[in-house]
């Protein structure tokens, strides 16, 4: 660590201290958040979300082709994630590195495992043809909490998603099957106070992270924890309970944006 | 390029999106629009949605790629997977490259390159949504990205193409022009000078009509021009608003 | 993750193998199982078999990668190609690649990195035969092997899942329970503290449940303790009896 | 620029400003040119061409494939171009680079954009199977002008090409069905003078190139510019008519080695 | 050469002028050879193989798929090796280098050459569906002689392999029907000595390789010469020789091992 | 490798290109071929075409590839994707990289490497035309290729096959003969010594057989020695009658 990021540790430690944040935001309490659905005519899907600075854009593409062998009958999804060089001096060219493959991998489970897409809705022709959806998530800007911004870009351009039946000859259009989302939440920890949605200059110092998926009953419906820190047992419910709450307001904000 | 059945100009003189054969698709610029970026500008034009970043000049890793007497400019052309009709699969391929490449040569005549020796200014060009003549898109915006980076240049590079359609020379073709015209004609300029620093042509003219179109592309330019300095400008006043600049 | 006909539990309360609801399945461990490594760990839990090899502390090559205050922790799990039912392609997929990448930060946690500056630690884990818990498993083996090579650390990490089967709350999953089941709760901890150094959920869980969930978890963490402590204090008296160690 | 490139430099300008070049010709004059058509005798088509010490060889080589599915009664084209390490000290193993890459594409544009291959004769069934063509383009010594080499070299071999019908079971072999070319003549720029025909010491300090690609009609098939220099309108013209004038003469060299 | 390996160079060279080796055994003696069969439940066949510290572990995987387009009624063999940096502090991860590949290539064509592996038994279709056999070589300590420790197992792991038909809805699981296979023999030399087996010391300072392998009748079935030194007639006559003799212990080994 | 129906000797002992059992298809060998190479080599062996390109020793790069005591020998066959009946994918595959492994290490034999430490030696072998015997063939250019280039050696690398069809040991296996054939022995020697530097054999030879096949594939070597020489005294006698050399 070279001397600049160690007088920005000191000092984001001083102000946790005395319960502050760099940004003057509560330790519990997000940046304002904005999603703009809708915006590829390309895409059959779309949703720019920015967090405070930071920005990702989802688009959505579908096609027809084989499913999966022992699920015939069932849609595929696919989900990539591109930090691409634009959205950061850290960021490279190049095939994914860990940090976009996990970033993909979480955004894919918690839309996999929660079924948020009926999935079986979405065969063409039992064992040989169904629709393929490519989730693909590019971030332009990155100023901290990627896990929750792509999570929300890429909920938003699914529920402005229509599945491009007239394209293929396969009838006519018809929005994307989709269920009730459960909603991401990232906290980290660092000098042992726990914060949510790190701005870039929490996550720099941040010695461990934490994403808790909760639905709308405030179930947990995915987790997964980050970076070589450890967390409590109390810590860990502490973020759940902050994760259930801020779900809960993310949710309205989606809810609104896709004008439901 | 096939002209066959389709119809690209009516008998009224008019394009198949309304447009006259002078006319440039709707174009916005806007600079200043990423947060980590040291110059950044999101372009709109047609159908084309573009987003620039510039990083640099900053030292260039690994060191055995730097120039000891000027910087590396090193554009990249990239389309996101879902920016054309059949998803794209990510990362670059054959065309991407090569558009990179005419495009980092066009940039590194104008950039004063010997001003920082050993660095390199990376001028990340997103394509977001796609609609035929994209790298002139790219360029252009990318030429207010550099601008808004405070890069030093000789001039604030911009492009435009002209084509055929129909047997007639037409400024900035779009989708189905770009399918179904003759001949395609991508030209960037220093507006300043009028050199020609970047220049493809696909199609078929004779040497009447190559020269009628660089005369139109060229003027297409320099109307683009004008856009990206008032972009700029919008960008400063804001600045100068927001109390950035005193 | 779908229960339906599948019953995973039947009306005594016993698992598809037979299991209770609290049990483990059967593991082994051994350490010190590789001659090149500077330390090993062949590990079988139920159908996995993992061998975990560890070098160094070593020199970080190439220099650049190289941290100057710790050492770099690599931990690398890597599916042999025929350790699962339809052939793997050798190499990591993006799935290996997550999970050695939450390992390797779950293992930083514990070993003393300061103590070896510029230096990389290097584990490998290799699954030989795979169902279901490989990446507790890796881990656990990892911690072994770590142990062996001499690393040290503030303690030896082990891990365990807890999951959910049937609507029940049961530790350790076997392959129909992790195909068939409601929700999987794969838990690494420094035993002596209890601290979490990986968590990872998928599947569906109400907060008692989750809580109910961890407990079960780290008591099985704590269980694995002491047959990692026992392998090793194993390999301590064969290296005594074999005369490597006075 | 290290010392003796430096030194070149110097000694090429001040030839230029006597209207002279390294190799005694004149500014618009090309080097000799050979092709040797149809000497590999795996391939469907073949030729080598020297340009001076520049020597190109591309195989030409056929299968039966499907077509592309918004064109299901056209042959398909594929150009690639590799610049093994056997023609240059400056080449590498490995992938194609940024400068293959402009090779083959230009190469490719040349031929696809002006129909010299009559693909629409190359469906052998519709949606199902075409001949698919594939150019390989081999440079074996690299001493300048690779863009007129490699297609010069492209354009004889398709003329030698005979369709492999019999070696699929379809009928007897076949010449490539073709259309009049397009030639290209590649120019570069120094130090305001403009030269045909660059050798490898001309392109090392050239500042721009455009090579034209014009058919017998006098007509303009293709262009691409290169290099971080500019042209001026002027110097564009005149580039082009150098291009239209050798390009004739080559054509003349290409009709004959092909006995047309 | 740093100066601890010329050190031991010397000491080994000394060794040898009084033939001795370092680890007590003759020239023409192997290290204890282990063989144990079937030990990966989800592979269709497998076995480990210990040459002294040496241990490869083969597994075998099958499908069906399509049959190369020119031998459309027999199955297809493909053989692999990956030297994971598990078994070497030398092993890097990757794709895998010269090494990995010459190591698959000559078990690979030891297995096919011989025809081991009736593989004209192996088609379910004619042109359409045959079995696919992958053999995998897995390195897990590296202390010498790879060459032979992985055809060893590869032979091994072939004779416990299942055809999984019932898996694939094709009658009933049947042993993969085999032939009488070669055993591989490997020599170095260094300092004009040629030692059989070589141990990981003895092939740091080896300057030849030979491999040979022979069928029961003393019979040459396949050859790899490697590394930058030379042998004479002479040698390579004394290596086949020893080859042959040691053949017949391993395949003694080998059949006791899969209780044949 | 069958012998099926096809019969590759006839009954007055000719093989299916007219050749005896003892002799070589037709080689035509010229040195000095190509500007750019520091020396290089065009081959025709039968229906095989081979191009050889030697640069160095030039400073290997990068700098920790470098052997301090010699050079490195760095030997890349590479098949044209046009070469061979079905087209290749351009780029190594396995079977190039391992006969680039074997001839690199052939070389290194003769090659004084100790002469020219931190360097690397590259010998580009192309194959543009290939039926049956390429590695051979290429490392025989290869050789010539070398000594063009000046190369300080021992001796001038050779390499020819000997092979058994129809039960007969033969010299230089053709296409066919590769194809039906029994066995294949490619045999690359030092000619002055006789050292064996390449050997592989695929097939079935019983031990007298291998004996025989031996002696003829160094008797194969021999006659190709020669015309090794001669091409390169034509070379010599061109240099100096164009005045290049006084």
């Amino acid at each position: 660590m070279t001397i600049i990021p160690s007088i920005k540790r000191d000092y984001l430690c001083r102000l946790a201290e005395q319960g502050k944040r760099i940004d003057g935001r509560k330790f519990d309490e997000y940046r304002k958040i904005e999603i703009k659905p809708n915006i590829i005519s390309k895409a059959e899907g779309s949703a720019l979300v920015k967090i405070g600075n930071t920005q990702v854009l989802t688009g959505i593409k579908m096609d027809v082709g084989e499913p999966y062998p022992d699920s015939p009958e069932t849609g595929v999804l696919t989900t990539g994630a591109e930090l691409v060089p634009l959205a950061s001096p850290d960021f490279e060219a190049g095939p994914p590195q860990e940090d976009a493959i996990e970033l993909a991998r979480v955004v894919d489970r918690g839309v996999r495992e929660s079924e948020v897409i009926e999935l079986e809705k979405l065969c063409i022709e039992p064992g040989e043809k169904v629709w393929i959806i490519f989730v693909d998530i590019h971030v332009l800007d990155y100023d901290g909490n990627l896990f929750d911004a792509a999570s929300l870009a890429s909920l938003a351009a699914l529920f402005t998603t229509k599945v491009p039946a007239k394209r293929f000859d396969l009838g006519e259009d018809f929005p994307l099957p989709l269920r009730e989302p459960p909603v991401s939440c990232t906290s980290v920890k660092f000098n042992n106070v726990v914060v949510a949605d790190p701005c870039l200059d929490e996550e720099e110092i941040a010695e461990a992270r934490l994403t808790v998926a909760t639905d709308k009953n405030g179930d947990i419906r995915a987790m997964q924890k980050g970076l070589s820190g450890s967390f409590t047992k109390d810590e860990i419910k502490k973020v759940i309970k902050a994760s259930i709450n801020n779900g809960k307001e993310i949710r309205k904000i989606l809810y609104k944006s896709i004008g439901k | 390029m096939k002209s066959e059945e389709i119809k690209l100009i009516d008998s009224n003189g008019k394009r198949l999106d309304g447009r006259g054969p002078l006319d440039l698709r709707k174009i916005k610029i806007e600079a200043g629009v990423l947060h980590r970026a040291d110059g950044s500008c999101y372009l709109e034009w047609g159908g084309n949605k573009i987003l620039v970043a510039v990083y640099g000049p900053r030292e260039a890793i690994p060191k055995h790629i730097q120039d000891q007497v000027k910087a590396l400019v090193n554009a990249r052309y990239n389309m996101a997977s879902f920016s054309v009709e059949d998803r794209k699969r990510p990362g670059p391929d054959r065309r991407s490259r090569e558009i990179s490449k005419v495009i980092s040569e066009a940039l590194e005549r104008v950039i004063l390159t010997e001003q920082f020796p050993r660095t390199t200014i990376d001028v990340n060009i997103e394509v977001l949504d796609a609609e035929a003549g994209t790298r002139c898109a790219g360029l252009t915006a990318a030429g207010v990205a550099l601008a808004d980076a405070g890069i030093p240049m000789t001039d604030i590079p911009v492009a435009c193409a002209a084509g055929k359609i129909d047997g007639q020379v037409v400024l900035d073709l779009g989708k189905e022009e770009d399918n179904y015209g003759d001949a395609d004609l991508p030209v960037a300029i220093a507006p300043r000078t009028d050199e020609i620093i970047l220049l493809q042509m696909d199609g078929h003219l004779t040497i009447e009509e190559f020269d009628k179109a660089l005369d139109l592309a060229i003027k297409g330019c320099h109307i683009i021009s004008k856009l990206q300095r008032k972009a700029l400008l919008d960008r400063y006043q804001s600045l100068i608003e927001g109390g950035d600049i005193e």
